[in-house]
């Protein structure tokens, strides 16, 4: 089936030579109708690859199974050459594949630091033992943790500092909710970040901010992103390469300039721009 | 009194105008009646009134039964003139008009159906074989002893007159209220315990102080207990306003807080290190009980406090270790009898217990929270056939139980049921322990895991979270904790039989667990003190014996209560407040937070608070981990 | 912040090792010092205990259990410790009525008036009859109880009461471990001052046994229990005589409480083809037992016998239930009289009747009024009348004076063997043919067993 | 694509694939899914021989038994349609409608004496017997709406878990209020009318006339209601509320009646339960309770929200409970199967959610609804 085998000793490590995330024919059916018809699709470590495409063309589903929310009906899905498809989401996240929700899924009673903080879970490993006991190992995680979060929000600037972080989520402004979000999927310190649809409901002042953060997850943490998104503005502004999906397969892949001129991308977006399909 | 009958007519006639301000809300009167009669009527008919009847509060005339009979005219005289709160919140103040006419009203609308009940009990029908408990002394009782049309008005004086005390109530300050109120609980709650305070002067050698206060076997003398109530009165109203309500602990979080409650804690360690010195046997008997539903409210607190899983059949773990020590260390044990010492068993039956929440939460782990609570409960049941069954007789005793546990070596003493002193040390001691773990655990990693479960299970796993992993522990800790209740329950009662782990247990477990404040320490203690202190268990005396009968109602209707006016609890933590009451919170930052905002990079303050108020509350979907279908 | 949390944290461990070493202190201390009140009272004589604590009281001359002492004026106290709610306090309440009348036909107790106090409850459970005693027992005014109505709750209770010096009469507590099992050996939960006025399961196990295989001539029976500590005594009892006499019990199995649905076990009784079944059950299991039993096929003619559990109206009244036997004890006191207080059963009734206006609903008030009426008795034998007017009752003396009191009552002869049966022990076994008759000492007795000793 | 030919990895087998999701949990599943079976298995077998030694009940017995749990189920059946609706529309447990079972039952008992007293009962026992039912029926639809207006509707956007809470504690009040209004005593329903006795042939069998009254009764109102739910507009509207409640409001249907209609509902189908259940075994306050839990087990066995399915379930368990300690405990040699009844039942509860989740009716929504 493959041209060459790499060692297998580079598998699910950094070291792995290939693509960071290869999916090949991933296909799922929801009781009968097809979410994803055989996708293909390659993202290179250190890439911004943006994912667009009409409402229902399959892209948050898409997600949903690279993410392990939903195992696939068939298909493979390799991260960093590790077949993950059909692992449960905790055991991808633990793998560094961390993701955010098209619905922003927070914890909403939990403050936003403990919001950050749960994200540290997987890369932690205290037990219920160490808690009682108050071994050396917890004092340190515990520590760790706490600096490590805040250390992550501050990646937000003034947004998601000072009295804010001893606020329950719930209370924070939709922007900000999304922020949180972006920042509890880093805390699990990920090497390929999943943003599901990150500008929804912003203004546009926010998104113009937001399209540089995800700018800078890629060259100050060195995090790979693959986005959501139906803001062509920012999908401009961010992407190396875009793949269309429609009806769950994908339709094209290029830079945002030769997919914007594809016959068939016009086609499927044709009398429904971007910022009016939004709203449905 | 001679406005009693005037009310009606000028409530009509002022209800014409319809001043803006609050006026005589004549419907609210009515409708408040009408629920306060149905009430009356309610415990009469269930016997409620008669079987307090016999004890006497305040020497030498009201019963417990005349308190609850007057309570009902008075909460209802009170109410009838609240305003109910606007939607900016806030009670306004209530002119003396609506306090009183509205209270009056109420009043004679209480007076209605134990009048027809009085009129039943004194024709010649025979409802005593359909209500066994409408006795021809319950008209005695309503009726203050009148007979004749004599007794109808003396109902009704009473009603209407304790209906405008409730009335006047409302118009006095809302601090000199609440310190009204917790004299008249403090002094009733010291009428209750005369035995209690008996032993207890007796020990501090004032036992002519106890002559003073108290009819011996009976209850406070009716002077000491004005004399009482005005100190206690005048104390709380020194002290009100001092205590931080709910909503401002609300906005209190991390380290502060956990540091307020850990010194509560220790406080009522230090206390309760004393108290068992000072207090007579029945205290500490009393209070080995509560400890003991303390250790299993603990552990429950885990699996729902936490963790948000309902489990219905929490009982099984205190089976578990009380059957468990049964078989290890009663020389009669029929089938397996090795004899161990108690702590040598103990550490066998803890691990049993954690066995146990393995093998509970694993077949459902994967479910709803429904499924869980239903096959928890399923697990209970199942639990309690076998221990009683024939088939594992040879192990368990079926119905005989097993007898003949011995106690708890402790030097070289033995510590039994029969020392409740000894009992309670060794009791508060492992209640520390749990309250120590629970503790830990809570702002723990796993904790962590724990609360991100709870809100949101899909996420929490999205996240990293192993749930299944973090269900099961949740299984094991509270399982865990729990088995040191049923350890001990065997060593301290010295023989156990099947009933004493019947489903009503979970229930009660429940309850305090929810009563107290899910996910809260103090609040979980502070449940078992008061209901386990003054209603009981199932199968255990609490303080008022009298209340047997109607325990699991009480019960009830506390759930009930609880969950649509307080669902916090009595002493709530921080996040089930939040969650309970997000839309409130969200009205207060909005209005609290005015000046942070002006300092926020985002936007102006009005900015941002259109946008915080036009995203979606998130609790509706994600606070229970899945949508509803 | 991290300063206080440290200091937190240690204040919390020295808080837990105080806690231990009070505890253990404490244990040592009590034994050493001996300032404890109740739990010290099994050797130490309690009233130089608790300086203070009751004024009424004055350190008396006292035997080896201690004694207490009544001021003139003052009432003597005794405790009724009976089920008096929940699922069986058709038991318990007639048993303390039976108390109260008792006392009230007694009167006092050379000139002092005797108080029974706020009832306790014993909740038909080990651990509700340990707390209640433990209420019992830390009131040291008290001289005795009567109780409990449980068996299981009698265990843990007669522990505590005898260990308080107190003594306790029960009119309902019929298992074999609170006294002998088997007869003339301590049973397993026997404890000093411990009686009872009802019988010991084990004459009812075998009086039903003899009846079946002598009288009706049966060699294979069924017995079926519900999970109650007191069937499954009375089952196990008759299983064991019945096997011994020569017969076999071909199946031996349980229902539940709450059961309504009794095919299923009969059908298991009926594979076995029994010719009788003996269900000591309750209502409203057994109204259901008898309902559903004629329609299982191979039943149809068996022999059912019941026991007194469920000799009350509630059966009684149901057409079903005719061709019924029943075990118990002796019910027939119409003509019996209590000698002491020249009480007779008919007049007992009457004055249930007028005062509780109704019936009793459990047959155990006569073995409940003659308990009574055993435990003033016996106080009135010990008590001593002091020169300022005070009453001491010797708690030691009062034990042995039980054991030497003897009386005609309402249920028959009252003396107590050594180890608490006081009970006349005699069972009957009753033939209900007519369902009109709901009241069981009606109901006309085809056999009687009388324990051979 | 690219140029150079990146690395590429081997794809799993579909067995690695298994394996690698096969967590512990899964294994012990499979240990007690496999043990479950065995276990039945040998119980069957040993209740077999048995039967071919000539030992234990004999052919016709064990046909009479089976008769009775599947009119024993029925019952069973008809509570748990209530419970089933209620989850279907609420997703929430509905914990006191045994209670409203019980109520029904009650006041049943209630009229059926006044009737007999008044002479009706015997004189024309049809006719009474069908008032008392519509009495029992009003009394549960009363009882249903009542709770539903007074604890569940001001809940109805709470965390889940709340709201079944309250159910509980609204079933201990209506528990206990009934324990202190009517005491304790177990109460007869006047006995049935001679024709209503006595057994039928059916077929060549001899069926209890009761048991076939039960039977044929849950039938007409299954039919009934099922009629209701598939060609009435009502009905429509509480399948719509069922799907999604946001939509179904979207689409002029009026949510809060619908709730309500759904509620009555299955509070008449209780009402239905508890005059036949009242009839056979009598009223208590506490018959409810029991019942009603094990109703909810058969709700879930026939799949939660498919109304057929819980009546299935409810024969079903009836069956499982009815017929299982004998057949399969009796198979294994323990002692006084019958004591185990509950434990049958309840165990055939946690092994249905093991084998099949979704119940066995059911789609798939058992299973935990992810994103």
């Amino acid at each position: 089936m493959s041209a060459s085998t790499a060692p297998a000793a580079t598998i699910g490590t950094d070291e792995w030579p290939g693509p960071l995330l290869e999916i090949r024919d991933l296909k799922k059916n929801f009781g009968g109708i097809q979410a994803l018809g055989g996708v293909d699709f390659t993202v290179e470590r250190g890439s911004i690859v943006s994912v667009i495409g009409p409402n229902g063309a399959g892209k948050t589903s898409f997600f949903n199974v690279i993410s392990g929310l939903f195992p696939p009906d068939e298909g493979e899905i390799y991260f960093k050459g590790e077949d993950i498809a059909g692992l449960a989401p905790n055991q991808i996240t633990d793998r560094r594949l961390a993701r955010t929700f098209q619905n922003v899924k927070l914890f909403p009673n939990l403050t936003v630091l403990e919001n950050v903080m749960v994200g540290r879970h997987c890369r932690t490993r205290s037990g219920a033992w160490d808690a009682i006991l108050q071994t050396p190992r917890y004092r340190r995680e515990q520590k760790e943790t706490e600096e490590y979060a805040r250390e992550v929000l501050s990646f937000f600037g003034s947004r998601l500092a000072g009295y804010r972080l001893e606020q329950p989520a719930f209370v924070l402004s939709y922007a900000n909710r999304r922020r949180l979000e972006i920042a509890r999927a880093m805390a699990t310190a990920p090497d390929l970040l999943l943003l599901d649809e990150p500008t929804a409901g912003m203004n546009p002042r926010e998104t113009l901010e937001l399209t540089e953060l995800i700018g800078r997850l890629r060259s100050d943490k060195g995090f790979t992103v693959v986005l959501i998104e139906h803001d062509m503005k920012v999908v401009a502004d961010v992407s190396d390469r875009v793949t269309v999906f429609d009806h769950g397969v994908r339709l094209a892949e290029g830079t945002y300039a030769e997919v914007s001129t594809d016959d068939k991308v016009i086609e499927a977006y044709l009398g429904r721009p971007a910022d009016e399909e939004k709203t449905a | 009194m001679a406005t009693t009958t005037t009310p009606t007519t000028s409530a009509a006639t002022s209800s014409a105008p319809a001043p803006a301000a609050p006026g005589v809300d004549v419907a609210r009167a009515v409708r408040v009646g009408a629920i306060g009669s149905v009430a009356l009527a309610f415990v009469a008919a269930i016997g409620m009134l008669q079987t307090f009847d016999n004890r006497v509060v305040f020497v030498p005339f009201l019963s417990l039964g005349d308190v609850i009979f007057f309570a009902v005219p008075l909460v209802t005289g009170y109410l009838a003139g609240v305003v109910p709160p606007g939607p900016m919140g806030g009670t306004p103040r209530v002119s003396a008009a609506r306090a009183l006419l509205g209270a009056a009203i109420a009043g004679v609308v209480v007076a209605a159906l134990p009048a027809v009940l009085i009129a039943t009990l004194r024709s010649d029908l025979d409802l005593r074989r359909t209500f066994p408990n409408l006795s021809p002394g319950l008209a005695q009782i309503l009726t203050l002893g009148q007979e004749g049309a004599a007794g109808y008005l003396a109902l009704l004086a009473v009603c209407v007159g304790l209906a405008l005390v409730g009335g006047a109530l409302l118009l006095t300050e809302e601090r000199m209220r609440r310190a009204v109120v917790r004299g008249v609980e403090i002094v009733l709650v010291l009428a209750l315990i005369e035995l209690i305070a008996r032993q207890f002067l007796g020990n501090l050698g004032l036992g002519a102080l106890h002559q003073r206060l108290y009819v011996t076997n009976s209850g406070l003398r009716w002077l000491p207990a004005v004399v009482l109530f005005v100190l206690f009165t005048a104390v709380s109203y020194v002290l009100a306003g001092r205590r931080a309500s709910a909503r401002e602990r609300m906005l209190r979080t991390g380290p502060e807080r956990q540091r307020r409650s850990l010194i509560v804690t220790l406080v009522l360690a230090a206390a309760l290190l004393v108290m068992p010195m000072l207090v007579g046997s029945i205290v500490n008997e009393l209070f080995v009980n509560v400890g003991l539903f303390m250790l299993m409210a603990l552990g429950l607190n885990i699996i729902v406090g936490y963790s948000g899983l309902l489990d219905l059949g929490h009982v099984t773990f205190f089976a578990v270790g009380a059957y468990g020590m049964a078989v290890l260390t009663s020389p009669a044990s029929p089938g397996f009898a090795p004899e161990l010492g108690w702590w040598l068993a103990l550490p066998i039956i803890v691990a049993m217990a954690a066995a146990a929440g393995i093998f509970v939460g694993t077949p459902v782990i994967r479910l709803r929270g429904d499924y869980l609570a239903i096959v928890t409960l399923g697990f209970a049941a199942i639990l309690e056939r076998l221990f009683i069954s024939d088939w594992l007789r040879p192990y368990f005793g079926g119905a005989q139980g097993i007898r003949r546990i011995p106690g708890v070596s402790v030097g070289a003493t033995t510590v039994s049921g029969t020392d409740p002193r000894a009992m309670l040390y060794l009791t508060i001691g492992f209640v520390l322990v749990a309250v120590y773990v629970s503790w830990r655990l809570q702002g723990s990693r796993i904790g962590r895991a724990w609360a991100a479960l709870r809100e949101d299970e899909t996420t929490a796993q999205a996240m990293g979270v192993d749930t299944t992993k973090a269900k099961l522990m949740a299984f094991v800790a509270g399982a865990m904790i729990s088995s040191f209740a049923g350890a001990l329950f065997a060593a301290k009662v010295g023989s156990v039989f099947p009933n004493s782990f019947e489903l009503l247990v979970s229930i009660v477990i429940l309850v305090i667990v929810i009563v107290g404040g899910m996910g809260h320490i103090p609040g979980v203690l502070l449940g078992a003190v008061v209901l386990i202190g003054i209603l009981g268990g199932p199968r255990l005396p609490g303080l008022l014996q009298e209340f047997q009968d109607y325990k699991m109602l009480i019960y009830g209707t506390l759930l009930v209560y609880m969950m649509l006016m307080k669902p916090e609890g009595l002493l709530p933590s921080v996040r089930r407040t939040r969650e309970l009451h997000q839309e409130e919170f969200l009205q207060d930052a909005w209005f609290d937070k005015k000046g942070h905002f002006t300092d926020d990079p985002d936007a102006t303050g009005a900015e941002v608070a259109v946008t915080e108020a036009s995203a979606p509350p998130i609790a509706g979907d994600a606070a229970d981990g899945t949508e509803p279908r | 912040m991290r300063m206080l949390r440290k200091g937190v944290r240690t204040a919390a461990i020295v808080a837990a090792a105080s806690l231990v070493l009070t505890a253990c202190g404490n244990g040592d201390t009590a034994d050493l010092t001996d300032d404890t009140e109740a739990d010290a009272d099994a050797t130490g004589d309690e009233e130089t205990d608790d300086p203070g604590d009751d004024p009424d009281e004055d350190a008396a001359e006292a035997g080896d259990l201690g004694s207490v002492t009544y001021q003139e004026g003052e009432a003597i106290q005794i405790r009724s410790l009976e089920a008096i709610s929940g699922d069986v306090a058709f038991l318990g309440i007639p048993n303390q009525r039976g108390t109260e009348i008792a006392i009230a036909d007694y009167g006092d107790v050379q000139g002092f008036a005797v108080e029974l106090g706020t009832p306790l409850d014993d909740l038909c459970s080990a651990d509700g009859g340990q707390s209640a005693a433990q209420t019992i027992v830390s009131d040291d005014t008290v001289a005795g109880v009567i109780g409990t109505s449980c068996s299981g709750a009698g265990v843990p209770a007669s522990e505590l009461i005898s260990s308080a010096g107190m003594v306790m009469v029960s009119a309902s507590n019929t298992n074999p471990a609170l006294t002998q099992t088997p007869f003339g050996t301590e049973g397993e939960n026997f404890s000093e001052g411990y009686y009872r006025t009802a019988h010991n399961d084990l004459y009812q196990g075998a009086a039903v046994a003899e009846f079946v295989y002598e009288e009706l001539g049966l060699t294979q029976m069924a017995a079926i229990h519900d999970g109650d500590p007191y069937t499954d005594g009375l089952t196990t009892a008759f299983q064991d005589a019945f096997t011994e006499l020569g017969g076999e019990v071909v199946v031996y199995t349980a229902v539940n409480k709450g059961d309504t649905d009794m095919v299923p076990v009969l059908t298991e009784v009926a594979g076995e083809n029994p010719e009788g079944i003996f269900v000591p059950i309750f209502p409203p299991e057994v109204n259901r037992v008898a309902e559903q039993y004629v329609n299982v096929e191979g039943l149809e003619d068996v022999v059912m016998i019941s026991a007194d559990g469920a000799q009350v109206e509630g059966f009684l009244e149901i057409a079903e239930a005719e061709g019924f036997y029943f075990s118990g004890p002796s019910l027939q006191f119409e003509g019996n009289n209590n000698e002491i207080t020249d009480k007779s059963a008919t007049d007992f009734l009457e004055d249930y009747q007028e005062q509780y206006g109704e019936a009793p609903s459990a047959a155990f008030w006569a073995h409940a009024y003659d308990a009574t009426t055993l435990l003033l008795q016996a106080i009135d034998n010990v008590a001593e009348v002091g020169d300022d007017g005070s009453l001491t009752i010797d708690r030691a003396a009062l034990r042995d004076e039980l054991y030497s009191t003897s009386f005609q009552g309402l249920i028959g002869q009252i003396t107590c063997d050594e180890f608490g049966d006081c009970g006349a022990g005699e069972i009957q076994i009753i033939l209900h043919e007519d369902s009109s008759v709901t009241d069981a000492t009606q109901i006309p007795v085809v056999y009687t067993f009388v324990p051979s000793e | 694509m690219t140029a150079t030919d990146p690395p590429r990895t081997q794809a799993p087998s579909l067995f690695t694939r298994a394996r690698r999701r096969l967590t512990w949990v899964d294994s012990f599943l499979w240990v007690i899914r496999v043990g479950a079976v065995l276990l039945i298995a040998w119980g069957l077998i040993g209740s077999i021989q048995r039967f071919t030694a000539g030992l234990g009940p004999t052919g016709s017995q064990w046909r009479d038994l089976l008769v009775a749990a599947i009119a024993f189920g029925a019952m069973y059946g008809l509570i748990a349609i209530g419970y089933s609706m209620v989850y279907g529309v609420l997703g929430f447990i509905n914990f006191a409608h045994g209670e409203v079972f019980m109520s029904g039952a009650f006041i049943g008992y209630f009229a059926a004496t006044a009737l007999s007293n008044g002479g009706l009962w015997q004189s024309n026992p049809i006719i009474a017997m069908l008032l008392t039912l519509l009495v029992s029926m009003a009394t549960s639809t009363f009882m249903a709406v009542l709770v539903e207006r007074v604890a569940y509707r001001r809940l109805r956007s709470s965390p889940r878990l709340i709201p079944l809470i309250t159910s509980i504690g609204v079933s201990f009040f209506l528990q206990y209020s009934f324990l202190g209004l009517f005491g304790a005593t177990v109460r007869t329903y006047p006995t049935l009318p001679p024709f209503m006795t006595g057994n039928i042939d059916i077929l060549g069998v001899p069926v209890q006339r009761s048991q076939l009254l039960v039977i044929v009764v849950a039938a007409v109102a299954m039919s009934g209601l099922w009629q209701f739910v598939t060609r009435t507009k009502t009905g429509r509207a509480m399948r719509a509320v069922a799907e999604d409640k946001e939509i179904a409001a979207l689409m002029g249907i009026n949510v809060d009646r619908t709730i309500v209609t759904t509620f009555a509902v299955g509070g008449a189908m209780a009402g239905i339960a508890g005059m036949l259940y009242g009839q056979l075994y009598g009223v208590s306050f506490f018959m409810g309770f029991l019942p009603g839990i094990k109703a909810f087990t058969a709700a879930v066995l026939g799949g939660i929200g498919v109304i057929p399915g819980a009546m299935a379930g409810g024969v079903l368990l009836g069956l499982f409970e009815g017929v299982g300690p004998l057949l399969i405990l009796g198979g294994l040699g323990i002692a006084s199967p019958s004591q185990l009844r509950d434990a049958v039942a309840f165990s055939a509860l946690v092994l249905v959610l093991i084998f099949r989740p979704s119940g066995l009716f059911g789609e798939a929504v058992g299973a935990e609804d992810r994103a």
